[in-house]
């Protein structure tokens, strides 16, 4: 695929930063022909990735830094939301709806990441850090073709 | 994020704005739970009627007040979630067991 | 200076990240106790620096990369940003109101940059590349305490 | 960036909206010129009451449009600029060259 347009984001592992990374990342992505509806999906979804990165990839840990690499292909809109963290050990067991690792959470982070991208990949091992990779299908602003 | 608090009786009635995410969950959490320390509270009705982002972090919130309500046997009432918001509620499976409501007179009518 | 937050953007070099970058920068600075005309005049700053990279700097090659990079401070709010372009000459010349290269530009950029700064600073050498910082003084977030 | 042109007489009648910055700086200066090429025009009215956002890359094409239609005995007359736009007009010096008025009714009365 051919990259029309990519951004990078980095920023210090503090809650704050997720309203920051959301914005972010929809400024970009309104490039793209989104609706608004396909927004608020690109808005939900990486601020779980952002999330997940903060409170489970650093334990909260203040001074680490998150990753936000945003590629705009002709075919879509990438995310990736990279930590070097703590990793995952069993990635199918973290990936399953209300599994969570923290009694206060839902686990329903990798549900809305994964009902709101058409595809979703996560990379990770223990103490090498997570990557979560999301795709969606939207077409480049102005062209009249819409996939869905 | 704004939070606003009324007490009705035993129904503690909140009004909230903004975004409900990671960044503000944890001061929500406390403001809610000081709140309802203080006071025997059965109800707590949510007016999310100016809340404009929500994920699953704010969703925790909510839950865990459902969770500590439900208990003492009383319940949590949602007020106007705006579409975005509403949608998100419903992917979670919250909309199953609270009720989101038009508007506030609906939700204190839903207290008996 | 402490350091309370930062990020760090990279983007594509082409016109269409202009928009995108002050967006980015103004959600970032929104942690910040900004007032509106300090938003507004934070987004005309970053636009006339990130343009400037894109069009001087890197004379509209579409294919180099611009990073800036937003720092923020107890004192307020640093903003930087960094071409490795064809740099500047002669800086105190550049900067002066109306000067411009370019007989279809205005020659605003660095005024605009000035008066929206409590402090500018421009590093560059030819071949160099060019690093723009500019400071403003804004309280945090729910800090009495203005400074103007 | 919205741009909307209409003719009344020798007057081009402009409406433009959004954000006018870099991005969209070549497409604006285009969008003008094969307008004015098309036909002759003697005033540029531009109604910015819709632009969200001005930077030196907007006002460079609004300018070098002065600078063509003033060289044949013509004028610019700006409409509506919202306060963040207008400070920026101010700042650059542009208001000293051509007016900003409050509506359209008025800029087409300082055409003689
Ligand atoms: N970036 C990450 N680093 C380490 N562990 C993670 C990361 N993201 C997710 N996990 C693990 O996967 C589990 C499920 O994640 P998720 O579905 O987002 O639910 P939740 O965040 O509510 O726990 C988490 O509880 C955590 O154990
Ligand atoms: N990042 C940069 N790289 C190289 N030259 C630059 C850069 N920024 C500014 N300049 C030089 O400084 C001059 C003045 O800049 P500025 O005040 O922004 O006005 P303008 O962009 O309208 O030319 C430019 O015309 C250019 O020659």
């Amino acid at each position: 695929m051919k990259i029309i347009n990519r951004c990078t984001i980095e920023f210090a592992s503090i809650p704050e930063n997720v309203a920051f990374a959301r914005v972010a990342v929809a400024a970009f992505a309104s490039q793209l022909d989104c609706t608004l509806p396909e927004l608020e999906e690109i808005k939900v979804a990486v601020s779980e990735a952002v999330g997940n990165a903060i409170i489970h990839g650093y334990r909260n840990k203040p001074d680490k830094t998150v990753r936000v690499i945003v590629t705009i292909y002709k075919e879509g809109l990438e995310i990736r939301v990279e930590d070097c963290g703590t990793g995952i050990a069993d990635i199918d067991l973290a990936m399953q709806p209300a599994y969570s690792t923290d009694p206060e959470r839902m686990g329903l982070g990798f549900v809305f990441m994964q009902s709101f991208s058409d595809r979703l990949q996560v990379d990770s091992s223990p103490g090498q850090g997570t990557t979560v990779t999301m795709f969606k299908q939207i077409g480049l602003r102005g062209a009249k073709a819409r996939a869905n | 994020m704004h939070v606003d608090m009324e007490y009705q009786q035993d129904t503690l009635l909140v009004r909230l704005g903004g975004e409900l995410d990671l960044g503000v969950a944890d001061k929500l959490r406390k403001a809610l739970d000081s709140q309802l320390a203080e006071k025997k509270t059965k109800y707590l009705i949510l007016n999310l009627s100016r809340v404009t982002f929500i994920d699953s972090s704010g969703l925790g919130v909510i839950l865990g007040r459902y969770k500590r309500l439900v208990h003492s046997g009383g319940k949590v009432i949602l007020v106007g979630a705006q579409p975005q918001v509403k949608r998100i509620l419903e992917l979670s499976g919250l909309l199953q067991i609270m009720e989101d409501c038009p508007d506030e007179n609906k939700a204190l009518s839903k207290i008996v």
